[in-house]
């Protein structure tokens, strides 16, 4: 009934058809980007890996700004040892199979010297093994998560950790305002909550405050009056709420409409953006946040760039845009110090940057590569602007 | 109990919300058994439109709502014209497919026309507080469940009595006999998907006022959950999905007050599978004989 | 019934060296080739695996399920613990995910299938966000944090050798008594039962062999990626597969794996329209369902062309195919 | 031997009652017809016996073995099968496979033997591939094997029902309306066709409007109206019976008469 050859021959054809499309997909690869003016020497290749549609739009499309930034700025100046600097950008619209793809085709076919992403952590656990095994630099300006710069020398990150900062901030909060019942908000479909919950929880513990009502809302809800109603019935002396800006901001929002007027709000570096104070108005004042920089008292060089961005962009950068701004231009300032662009030399230049004043803060990678931001700042939102409550010196080891 | 009170006003809010895109849901699912997938996308561009409308324009309220209904009846007219007629005659998962596609346009298209981020929305009326024996409810909320309640109740009547409904729901019984009674079912599926669009639309806009936030991908979530409500309500069935809609959004709530919070979309799903198991056509669906 | 049983093991023994073969050729490419085409032979092979799964459960049998990431994603939770817990070899992770989604396939399916049409899509729709939501939650997946220290244990022949080995298995169940069934199912259930098909029965089996599929598929997905979160496997990632079944032909397994090869490679291809390339999907679904709404290879009977084109004049008694 | 008998069956939906305290039996080897006005609750009582309505009332009984609760396909293997009025074909599959799938019953290969395509499962196969053709073959399809069941001309596809229900080899056969849309050289020939079968020991149990042939080839016709038995006998007698003509000619047929939906539909 069934012909054994003619199912071999099926088989085969199927094969073979499968082989030829995937080698058909050769041919042009679609690159976006800008080039120098003056292309004298072989551009220096930055892959950008990120979301630029999709529910995590928010954060690659931050990142993107700022690196795009850094590059005009670096082109302008004569980009890297004298080659210009080509900025090649892919959307992996926050999806894995997508990130795998993009970097294997950012090393192997655009042949990249060194990858900035993804600002998801997951996302550049995933990369991060891919560029390692391939001897490329890839540094995420996002992820604050653990297992990254572990898996090898080519990973890196400039972000503020939360397991640095976190315990801080907590310590300040218990301690020096004597904020001892916490209600805390965990956005559980968040990895980044999540983690920074978890750290917060330890803190607050050691610091001898107590948890005494923990919500869980997540990421992308907008309506949170239930939980706020049970917040309000626990009657805590500040919320803490590790997470990104537009919940705590309707979160906040909802707490001042039901008549918690005066409670604070705690959290990590994700509630720092403009955006914050766009949504939650006069809400979110008293808001307090650790960041790796403050926008009200900056550093000149933070200054500087916040008013050339405002200029060029017509917004605030927010923090991500700060970060991807860093995260070039460390890598640049690695190439230039090495005085070569390939990932094999540079990578150890980099992993020696020691007190590099960026805009998003002090970096320093310690002796395993992992980054340190001293010091930490905490932040508190006043009339519409985050202002300066305290600056936390890190130790660098 | 006064918390338990609190929640129930909380939750009857969120509730309107879902019941009036679940209405958009039933309706066009009655009359041509498709489940619109690019739905949540048209409450998102109604959201969208009252805000651009509140904040550029600096419209009032009734103006802002008016237009987000608009302009969402328009994008639903256009998608039954441009997605779903040529496929009339083609299989039902074709159409969806083609629901589906329209759905990520629409979001995508948003994205690059506003970016990602949320956006507050501006304050279109002062908030206050009314304080009603323990607990207290917003005036947000006595708009949200005030307006609902009033499209509700019209879409009802209109159904009920005007010539356009007893025709609409004519077709939603028999298309091929209402057809031959002289029922011009182009237009009556094309009012049919207007109507359910520019309720989706005053979802958004309200939505838009009460959550504080409107962002491209809010309609996907919104979307299935209200799909659910009508189904839990039994679709095909106005006052159903009015049911659906608001028992989901208590149900919600409720996962809140028990400290289930996180499993509140379990809850929301899980009841509706419970609900099709015991009753097939949902809470107040017709039994549909099997057809021999 | 000698030369039936002959016939057979010539035929088992022709399977298992189609098998070798392929997996000795996908060796020598994988040395070859291109990492970054590799690569995406790699999720080609696993989204062919997944969407055949869907394409007999909708397909075959007729069953709308808006839920197949969520099998893929308990296969893929399954297999990681299999491996990074227990310490089990990579083809028993395998087969561990496969029968995890498997047995959660007909747990589902049992009740639920009495449903029908659209009521069967919401239900499996329901299931899957109540599935992502339990991982999101659980402490032994690590919840939203994801499931760290999966070892990249996928290789091109394992893939490659699976995805032939489920075309293979597919088509010969699509010309069986059972397969049929399914299709007797999907085409009119009251004259199904009327000739002594348990409808119930063999809707559950479609479900069981689609989400072990499934289940199949994740583990090569997480055994792939080396982390896994519940966000992978969302509503918009069925959806994903449902498109490549339904792009390529609902029911034609030649179309399903056509309609996979293009969806996993449009991404790739579109790259160049950079921000507009999700728009353009969008677009290309739409004009593609109106233009030819039975997929690319809808009332297209690949079976018959092929064999037309390869033994011109022989007849085949095998009969048309859907 | 009666081969099947309804007991005092009785069904209503929802108020109305389709079928009202019927008694049939239906002798092991015969033709029996069971005629009819429109409405009158024929097609009803063929759904009642395959499983697909539950009976509120009565029972029914297959060779002394009760039926009532018994899911369609059971009662298909116990060797019951039927044709649609109106037709139901498994339009997109071809002619061949129609009627193999008829022959699911008689198959004994499960879902492990299909996927290793094991020995047993080849001689099945050839064996219900056998006899499917042999089936095709009397009905006169044996050329359309590869066409699409939708693409049959209207004749066509009503024997393709016939021979889907036969070749399970069932012990009863119940045709509804199998000449309905049938041409009159069509219709001689199905004559010829039921007899026939009936020849090879299958029982036959004819739902019919067209008199000729029913009165042609029918042993005992049963006639009912508004769901009751209002007359039993051979074709002569049913031919000469008083209330029988009563309701076909003085109230029946041609009288407009509100169609009852549920038992109309079939």
């Amino acid at each position: 009934m069934f012909k054994p050859n003619r199912k071999v021959l099926v088989s085969l054809g199927v094969i073979l058809s499968l082989l030829l499309i995937v080698t058909g997909c050769g041919g042009q690869s679609g690159t976006a980007g800008q080039t120098g003016t003056t292309e004298t020497k072989e551009p220096i290749k930055i892959g950008f890996l990120g979301a630029k549609t999709g529910n995590t739009a928010i954060y690659g499309l931050g990142n993107l700004k700022g690196i795009k930034f850094a590059v005009d700025e670096l082109n302008q100046k004569g980009g890297i040892l004298g080659h210009q600097v080509q900025l090649i950008e892919d959307d992996d619209v926050g999806a894995k199979d997508q990130a795998i793809n993009i970097t294997n085709k950012f090393i192997t076919q655009d042949k990249v010297n060194a990858i900035i992403g993804d600002p998801l952590t997951g996302l550049t656990r995933v990369a991060g093994q891919i560029a390692n095994s391939k001897n490329t630099v890839i540094m995420s300006a996002g992820c604050t998560g653990p297992n990254v710069v572990e898996i090898g020398p080519y990973v890196f990150r400039d972000t503020l950790l939360d397991s640095v900062a976190a315990p801080a901030t907590m310590k300040y909060i218990i301690q020096e305002k004597g904020w001892k019942k916490i209600a805390m908000i965990i956005s559980k479909n968040s990895d980044y909550s999540v983690g920074v919950s978890a750290v917060f929880k330890q803190a607050i513990e050691a610091n001898g405050g107590s948890v005494i009502d923990e919500e869980y809302i997540q990421d992308g809800d907008t309506d949170f009056s239930a939980q706020v109603t049970k917040i309000k019935a626990a009657n805590p002396d500040v919320i803490v709420f590790g997470g990104y800006y537009t919940e705590a901001a309707l979160i906040m929002k909802k707490v001042r409409e039901v008549g918690m007027k005066d409670i604070a709000m705690v959290g990590g570096d994700g509630l720092q953006s403009e955006d914050l104070v766009k949504i939650g108005g006069s809400a979110v004042d008293g808001v307090i946040s650790f960041a790796g920089f403050s926008p009200e008292q900056p550093t000149p060089t933070t200054q500087k760039f916040m008013d050339a961005f405002k200029a060029k962009n017509n917004e605030l950068p927010d923090l991500f845009a700060a970060n991807g701004y860093d995260a070039m231009m460390i890598i640049a300032k690695a190439m230039t110090d090495a005085n070569s662009a390939d990932p094999v030399k540079f990578k150890d230049t980099l992993a020696q940057t020691k007190n590099y004043e960026g805009v998003s803060g002090t970096i320093t990678f310690k002796a395993n590569h992992e980054v340190i931001k001293s010091p930490v700042y905490l932040l508190q939102v006043k009339d519409g602007k985050f202002e300066l409550l305290k600056k936390v010196p890190v130790a660098l080891n | 109990m006064k918390d338990l009170m609190q929640q129930l006003i909380n939750g009857l809010a969120l509730g309107s919300i879902y019941a009036l895109i679940a209405l958009g849901y039933t309706m066009v699912y009655g009359i041509i058994s498709l489940i619109n997938f690019a739905y949540g996308e048209i409450y998102m561009f109604g959201a969208f439109t009252g805000l651009i409308l509140a904040a550029t324009y600096k419209t009032n309220v009734v103006v802002a709502l008016l237009g987000g209904m608009m302009l969402s009846l328009v994008l639903g007219v256009l998608i039954e014209r441009v997605a779903y007629k040529p496929l009339r005659r083609s299989s039902r998962l074709s159409a969806l497919i083609s629901t589906i596609g329209v759905s990520i346009f629409l979001s995508t298209l948003m994205v690059l026309l506003k970016g990602p981020n949320t956006q507050g929305f501006p304050k279109l009326f002062e908030n206050k507080v009314y304080a009603i024996g323990n607990f207290q409810i917003t005036i947000y909320q006595i708009v949200i469940i005030g307006v609902a309640a009033f499209l509700m109740l019209a879409l009802h009547l209109f159904v009920t009595y005007t010539r356009t409904g007893r025709a609409m729901r004519a077709t939603a019984q028999d298309q091929d006999a209402a057809g031959l009674m002289g029922v011009n079912i182009d237009r009556i599926i094309a009012t049919t998907f207007a109507i359910g669009s520019s309720l989706a639309g005053a979802a958004g806009v309200l939505a838009g006022i009460y959550f504080n936030a409107v962002q491209p991908y809010m309609g996907t979530m919104a979307g299935l959950k209200a799909f659910a409500a009508a189904v839990l309500g039994g679709i095909g069935s106005i006052p159903g999905a009015m049911l659906g809609g608001l028992m989901i959004g208590l149900l919600e709530v409720l996962s809140v007050t028990v400290n289930l919070s996180e499993y509140k979309d379990a809850f929301a799903f899980g009841i509706l599978i419970l609900v099709l198991l015991v009753k097939p056509s949902g809470i107040m669906g017709q039994k549909i004989n099997k057809k021999v | 019934m000698r030369n039936i049983k002959n016939n057979w093991l010539v035929q088992v023994i022709g399977f298992v060296l189609v098998l070798i073969m392929t997996g000795l050729t996908a060796q020598g490419l994988s040395r070859i080739m291109p990492p970054y085409y590799l690569q995406i032979g790699f999720f080609i092979g696993i989204n062919v695996i997944m969407a055949l799964g869907l394409n007999l459960i909708a397909g075959a049998t007729g069953q709308l399920s808006l839920g197949h990431s969520a099998f893929m994603s308990i296969g893929a939770y399954a297999s990681a613990i299999a491996t990074v817990t227990l310490h089990l070899p990579f083809p028993v992770g395998i087969l561990l995910g496969g029968l995890a989604a498997c047995l959660f396939g007909i747990v589902i399916g049992f009740p639920t299938l009495r449903l029908s049409g659209d009521y069967l899509a919401i239900a499996t729709l329901g299931f899957a966000e109540i599935v992502r939501v339990i991982f999101t939650n659980m402490q032994i997946t690590g919840g939203a944090i994801g499931f760290l220290g999966i070892k990249n244990l996928t290789t091109f022949p394992v893939i490659m050798i699976l995805t032939v080995a489920m075309i293979a298995v597919m088509m010969w169940l699509e010309n069986s008594r059972n397969g049929r069934a399914m299709l007797a199912v999907r085409e009119d259930e009251i004259a199904a039962e009327s000739v002594g098909v348990n409808i119930t029965w063999y809707k559950i089996q479609a479900f069981a062999i689609g989400s072990f599929c499934a289940g199949v598929g994740g583990a090569l997905f997480a055994h792939t990626t080396t982390f896994i979160q519940p966000t992978d496997f969302g509503f918009m990632k069925s959806i994903e597969f449902l498109n490549m079944v339904v792009l390529g032909g609902l029911g034609s397994i030649p179309g399903t794996i056509i309609g996979s090869v293009v969806l996993t490679t449009a991404p790739e291809f579109l790259r160049f329209m950079a921000n507009y390339r999700m728009l353009v999907y969008g677009l290309l679904l739409i004009i593609m369902m109106i233009f030819r709404p039975h997929g690319l290879l809808g009332g297209f009977n690949f079976r018959q062309a092929i064999s037309r084109a390869l033994f011109l004049g022989r007849r085949i008694r095998q009969g048309a195919k859907v | 031997m009666n081969i099947l008998e309804l007991q005092n069956v009785t069904i209503s939906f929802g108020g109305l009652t389709a079928v009202d305290k019927l008694d049939i039996q239906v002798k092991s080897g015969e033709i029996l017809s069971l005629i009819g006005p429109n409405g009158a609750g024929k097609s009803t009582v063929f759904n009642l016996i395959t499983g697909l309505y539950k009976p509120s009332d009565g029972a029914i009984l297959f060779q002394s073995e009760a039926l009532t609760g018994s899911p369609p396909y059971r009662i298909a293997k116990k060797g019951i099968t039927r044709t649609f009025q109106s037709i139901r074909l498994f339009s997109e599959l071809s002619v061949l496979h129609n009627v193999l799938i008829g022959t699911h019953v008689l198959g004994q290969a499960g879902l492990f033997h299909s996927i290793i395509r094991s020995p047993l499962m080849h001689s099945e196969e050839k064996e219900l591939r056998e006899k499917a053709m042999a089936a095709l073959d009397f009905l006169g399809l044996a050329d359309k094997e590869h066409e699409k069941a939708k693409n049959l001309s209207y004749g066509e596809q009503r024997r393709l029902e016939i021979a889907r229900a036969l070749v399970s080899n069932p012990k009863i056969l119940l045709l509804d309306e199998p000449a309905a849309g049938m041409n009159p050289f069509e219709k001689t020939v199905l004559m010829d066709i039921i007899r026939k079968i009936r020849d090879t020991g299958v029982t036959i149990f004819l739902v019919e409007h067209d008199m000729t042939l029913v009165m042609g080839i029918s042993e005992r016709i049963v006639v009912l109206d508004y769901g009751k038995k209002i007359a039993e006998g051979s074709p002569v007698k049913i031919r000469q019976n008083d209330s029988v003509i009563e309701a076909y000619l003085g109230s029946g047929q041609f009288r407009s008469r509100i169609r009852r939906k549920e038992t109309g539909a079939c």
